[in-house]
């Protein structure tokens, strides 16, 4: 059991899955000598070598196209995008290979890869490095799409997303890269693919969110339980497809209230299609309007002003509130 | 003999150091220079400094080859209008191209392949009636059979190019085996960045991958001139790094000549090569195009001088291979195939709707599921 | 006033917009001398020459990059992409830069721009020829996305979309495109962004469509009333976004129940969305839980089963029904 | 003088047609040649040969240029360090490559800069302290000045290079002005599909821009090997069809030279053209990267000694245009401009949380005007 930062969980998921499957490589730009701009790959190099361990010209349709190649090709490549705002330079390749290839091909061909990449505000970063455009994969067929919260969900989400045989995005909260540390356990963790986690019991109402939002959603649950005594059950989507609708529409079907957070946009994103299917689950529970707090439908703001625009824990708070007084 | 393109390094400008002179012309680096390679001429004549020398069985098998894909061709054609297929892409005019650019290539070696190319499908082991369902629009046409390794081909112009680089880095990588990858585009696709970002990479990792621009003139309508800022495409090998040459792609000895040395090139371990192939698109782009509305009669007329299948019969019969009778029986024998697939393709044109759901993913995640019996309960009330 | 196909109304368009301001310009692949390869674009190329009616290379990044630096120097350029499909490849261009550049030039640069592009199945096409992903657009800020449902109003959204002051992104039906022919007026018609229509006026529930299923939809709605007496309100959307919330909500208000319909894969898809404002917005009035029937979370099937895929108007029907019926 | 390489066309091999003998060498492609050009060497020598002449005053212009780049930079590194400043991406180094290549620019020109142009946006006509504020992350940092025709830089490598290829199209299509349009990028940059998509739409379209490839070497810690298939990245422009040049982009003169050459080759409506400037990053990629872990010292060293500043010094000194004293009081106005400016910065940088939804689009729709009123209840809060 070691104390560990989301970075350092990564990087020992990394390793795990390399050591455990030679097919494992990692792939990316600065992620060999340089060990990641985060420091995700640090070490790997030394420890696997140039020809599972190494950097990429810059660009990313390219180092998405080639490692979709490689795992047809049978190897398990791991491709880091820089920062997730560049993913959309390797859209095309995301959406009509890595995510249909296995189709394409009935079967013959089965991509089984991860796309890592950091997203999401909060670290002061200049335009386009902040971006939470997770929805996009949702709504594209053939991917799953993985959003770890802090460092122990973070190593065995990874290891899972290795070992999956289906194509993974792979999102980083780089805001809680260096937050905290958290205790991750010696052994190989593996998390389910699918699988949300009742973060916390509660009964008045269900707040769901995910990766970076966690802990101001965790810190509106505590200051309502204090401040107000309310008390409410949150839930850490983890995965955001394929979705774990029964955990949510089960909780929401005992609260029968709900606030879902998110950075992301607004129109669209996840939240809209949780709320679609609570009302098709849990239409009969819903005792008021389910509430919304996420990102708006801008772009996402120079950093001098982005603690404004991100999904805070008053604000979360104030439409928990306000969900409860709806009658 | 690879391409000396890449080697060739700067020559700076070196002034006398004894004179005083401060005026010295500017340094020069030399780009280098590309083959242009025929073997086979308009009339049948052989280059013999270039002829790749293959064997008399050899040179039959590409013939009948180049026989079988038009017949293939026409056959479909002829499908089509009537109502029998699907919207597809004829490659009457390119039966040497294609044919050529996989004839190096070994069972252990990959193809991937553009949508123009049933041709090399055939010869790398696709079925017949499997093409004629593809096209179709049946889902198992897709499906490479089992003991071949060409991807689906692609209809997403250059998006299949960065999957040869892979397949081939993955290749160099594991060290284990020899094989290389051919990857085919159009003139049109040449355009796509990926396909450059993709011979970069090839060339960065010196990935055993040979990519073959079919250059036939045309991207639907618009023109070769319209499409690049450059006619000969082979030039964009060498800025990448990737060695080059241009080939008469209506001439089967030289593409063949063109792609021996390309995947040698690639099987040694030297890195990527581009071939480009100058042929012409003699029918329509596919069967929902008119090309009267975009290109005139005499220059399809000009083309049709250089067919690939005649100059190989003249050569052929020239060397005593070939006559009018054997001609025509190997004209019979492949129509008789294209007519048997055609049988297999209609006993096998069975839709099964319920399968849009079967190759998602390796399980079907339960919201999935959830939405394939809202489907079958749809199918069931049809 | 002529009686019109979608594709006959879309070049009356194009036509009215070049001859009113010589700013705009049409570019994509084919578009020139071919005319389009669906004949949207037939003619314009004799009419206003080769500076404004001009075939591009073979590459949707490139076509759309251009286009927004031709918006910049101040010209009005319509690009096409030749089927919706191929957006991926032009996806960073479209979201980094044509949504993005009045925000980026804080209001120097505007892009007031069009990107047209024919979307869905039903044509028995090949692969990637079927695509109806207008989710991605609308979940990107800055962009506005417009699909009409037939020929007079593809014109009029069309001429509407040149005059925006902002980027369109003008998904056209393809399936439409030849299907059907209807009385455009002669005069220069527009019909304001953000605006949808009431189809049909009803009273015991709300049908919400647009584009190519506008038509089994509204069939749907008369054999409802024929075979059940049953009484829709069917509203074509028009907008996706902005997105008239206004004439949903109203109408839920009144009927209680909803119906929601649409082409594109079902997660994050503009179902969800609609699901999010009506509960939103309309929560105290909804009598049963809103249905989607929409194209599932799969590939677009190969084109020998896609009807089966594609909403009917009797899966349309059954899931009214089933809304109605429930309590 | 532009280059020869796109003219340079086929040289078929023609067999000599009285011999009877059907064995002839392939034909060959050349693929030509491009200049490299340096003006003024390591330790201040001209080559008259291709001095671009400039009078006294311009001279000393450009030289205080450079200084001013550096001084800024400085500055801004100084202030991130101190806590004052967001990341930023120092130009130390590459102050030659950026004032030569905006230098023959006109207003009525255009400029679509990369990130590490600050040096050349000052010299375009961007108040100082608004740079300051838009590394700072305020929003008023990215607008350009109303005179200036210049996009705001790009951050996503590549993506800005598209853009300046249709303000180029645009120019020529109107043809009313003879504007032309520069953007610059690196040698990561190169290896960015749209990158090649944009060359070979301007040399399709004759589009009057210029490219500007910035090979520094590095692209953050990838080096030039591990990005590209060939090392003179001059090579990628006669494949698209754009003539190019290669210059020593630490040496302004040579920089001017090219630059120069390369604009009256778009204003003459010759259409594109592509320079090579081959220069080197001294300090850091960003002020959050540390190129310890990536490259020697010795080697950034070895670049100390090619110092774009140091040689423009030498040879002014030289000509009698510069001497300690002067240096030194240009080195201290410069200074003080700089501190000026933060000084202004310091005024203006106010945050306003509000201005999120005011460029998203020109009117607020709706549901965005809604959001807004949301937003503005938790500012209000705060
Ligand atoms: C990315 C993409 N853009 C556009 C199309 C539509 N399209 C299909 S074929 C074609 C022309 C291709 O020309 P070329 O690459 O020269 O190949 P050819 O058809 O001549 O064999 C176009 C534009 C496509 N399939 N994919
Ligand atoms: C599309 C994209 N991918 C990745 C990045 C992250 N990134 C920022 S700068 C950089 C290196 C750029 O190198 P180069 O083009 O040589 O320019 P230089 O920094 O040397 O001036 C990278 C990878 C980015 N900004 N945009
Ligand atoms: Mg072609
Ligand atoms: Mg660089």
């Amino acid at each position: 059991m070691a104390q560990m930062t989301m970075v350092e969980a990564l990087n020992r998921a990394l390793n795990e899955s390399m050591t455990a499957d030679d097919r494992v490589c990692v792939m990316g730009q600065d992620i060999a000598v340089n060990g990641g701009v985060f420091r995700v790959t640090k070490g790997l190099l030394d420890r696997f070598g140039a020809d599972r361990v190494f950097d990429t010209p810059l660009a990313e349709d390219g180092i998405v196209g080639t490692a979709v190649g490689m795992a047809i090709y049978g190897l398990r490549p791991v491709a880091e995008i820089q920062f997730s705002g560049f993913t959309m330079q390797a859209f095309d390749q995301i959406e009509q290979n890595m995510a249909r290839m296995r189709n394409r091909s009935r079967g013959k061909y089965p991509i089984s890869m991860v796309m890592r990449t950091p997203y999401g505000g909060g670290i002061r970063a200049v335009e386009h490095h902040s971006e939470s455009r997770e929805a996009y994969w949702a709504h594209t067929p053939g991917l799953k799409v993985v959003i770890p919260s802090g460092p122990r969900n973070a190593r065995a989400l990874l290891n899972a997303a290795i070992l999956d045989p289906d194509p993974v995005v792979f999102y980083e909260p780089k805001a809680v890269y260096r937050a905290f540390r958290e205790d991750v356990p010696d052994e190989m963790e593996t998390l389910p693919i699918g699988t949300a986690r009742i973060a916390r019991e509660g009964a008045d109402l269900t707040l769901i969110a995910y990766g970076a939002v966690m802990r101001p959603t965790l810190e509106a649950a505590e200051d309502l339980a204090d401040l107000h005594q309310v008390d409410v059950e949150v839930i850490d989507l983890l995965s955001i497809k394929p979705m774990d609708t029964e955990t949510i529409v089960n909780s929401v079907t005992k609260t029968g209230r709900c606030v879902i957070v998110h950075e992301g946009p607004r129109t669209c994103g996840i939240a809209a299609e949780i709320i679609a299917r609570l009302n098709e689950h849990a239409f009969e529970y819903l005792l008021a309007p389910i509430r919304r707090v996420t990102g708006f439908d801008t772009h996402f703001p120079y950093f001098q002003v982005e603690r404004h625009y991100l999904p805070d824990s008053e604000t979360i708070a104030e439409a928990v509130r306000e969900t409860l007084a709806w009658e | 003999m690879p391409s000396q393109t890449i080697q060739t390094s700067a020559v700076r400008g070196t002034p006398d150091p004894t004179s005083s002179s401060r005026a010295v012309p500017p340094a020069r680096i030399d780009l280098g220079e590309i083959d242009d390679l025929r073997v086979l001429d308009e009339n049948g004549e052989v280059n013999e400094a270039l002829d790749p020398g293959l064997p008399d069985d050899e040179l039959l098998r590409v013939y009948r080859a180049m026989v079988l894909t038009r017949k293939f061709d026409i056959r479909m054609l002829n499908m089509q209008r009537q109502g029998e297929m699907g919207t597809f892409a004829p490659g009457f005019g390119q039966e040497a191209t294609q044919i050529g650019q996989v004839y190096p290539l070994a069972q252990r070696d990959w193809y991937s392949p553009s949508y123009r190319s049933f041709g090399a499908q055939i010869w790398r082991g696709w079925p017949m009636d499997q093409l004629f369902l593809l096209w179709d629009g049946f889902f198992e046409g897709f499906a490479p059979p089992p003991d071949v390794n060409d991807l689906p081909f692609s209809i997403v112009i250059g998006s299949h190019v960065p999957l040869a680089v892979g397949i081939a880095m993955g290749i160099r990588k594991k060290g284990v085996e020899d094989a290389v990858v051919v990857c085919n585009f159009g003139d049109g696709a040449s355009s796509q960045g990926i396909v450059s970002e993709s011979m970069n990479f090839a060339a960065v990792f010196k990935a055993p991958c040979v990519f073959v621009v079919e250059n036939n003139g045309w991207a639907i309508s618009t023109k070769l001139e319209q499409q690049s800022g450059v006619t000969e495409l082979a030039r964009r090998g060498p800025a990448f790094g990737v060695p080059s040459v241009r080939v008469d792609g209506n001439d089967i000895l030289g593409m063949i000549a063109a792609s021996t040395r390309a995947v040698e090139h690639a099987r040694a371990g030297h890195g990527p090569y581009l071939i480009e192939a100058v042929t012409y698109r003699m029918g329509v782009h596919t069967t929902a195009d008119d090309p009267k509305v975009y290109r005139s009669d005499d220059e399809v007329r000009a083309w049709e001088g250089k067919c690939p299948i005649r100059r190989m019969e003249r050569h052929l019969t020239e060397r005593g291979l070939l006559d009018a009778e054997t001609i025509e029986t190997i004209g019979t024998a492949c129509e008789q195939e294209v007519l048997a697939a055609r049988e297999s393709f209609r006993k096998r044109a069975i839709a099964r709707p319920e399968e849009i759901f079967d190759f998602v993913y390796e399980e079907l995640p339960p919201e999935l599921a959830a939405q394939r019996d809202e489907y079958l309960r749809r199918l069931g009330r049809a």
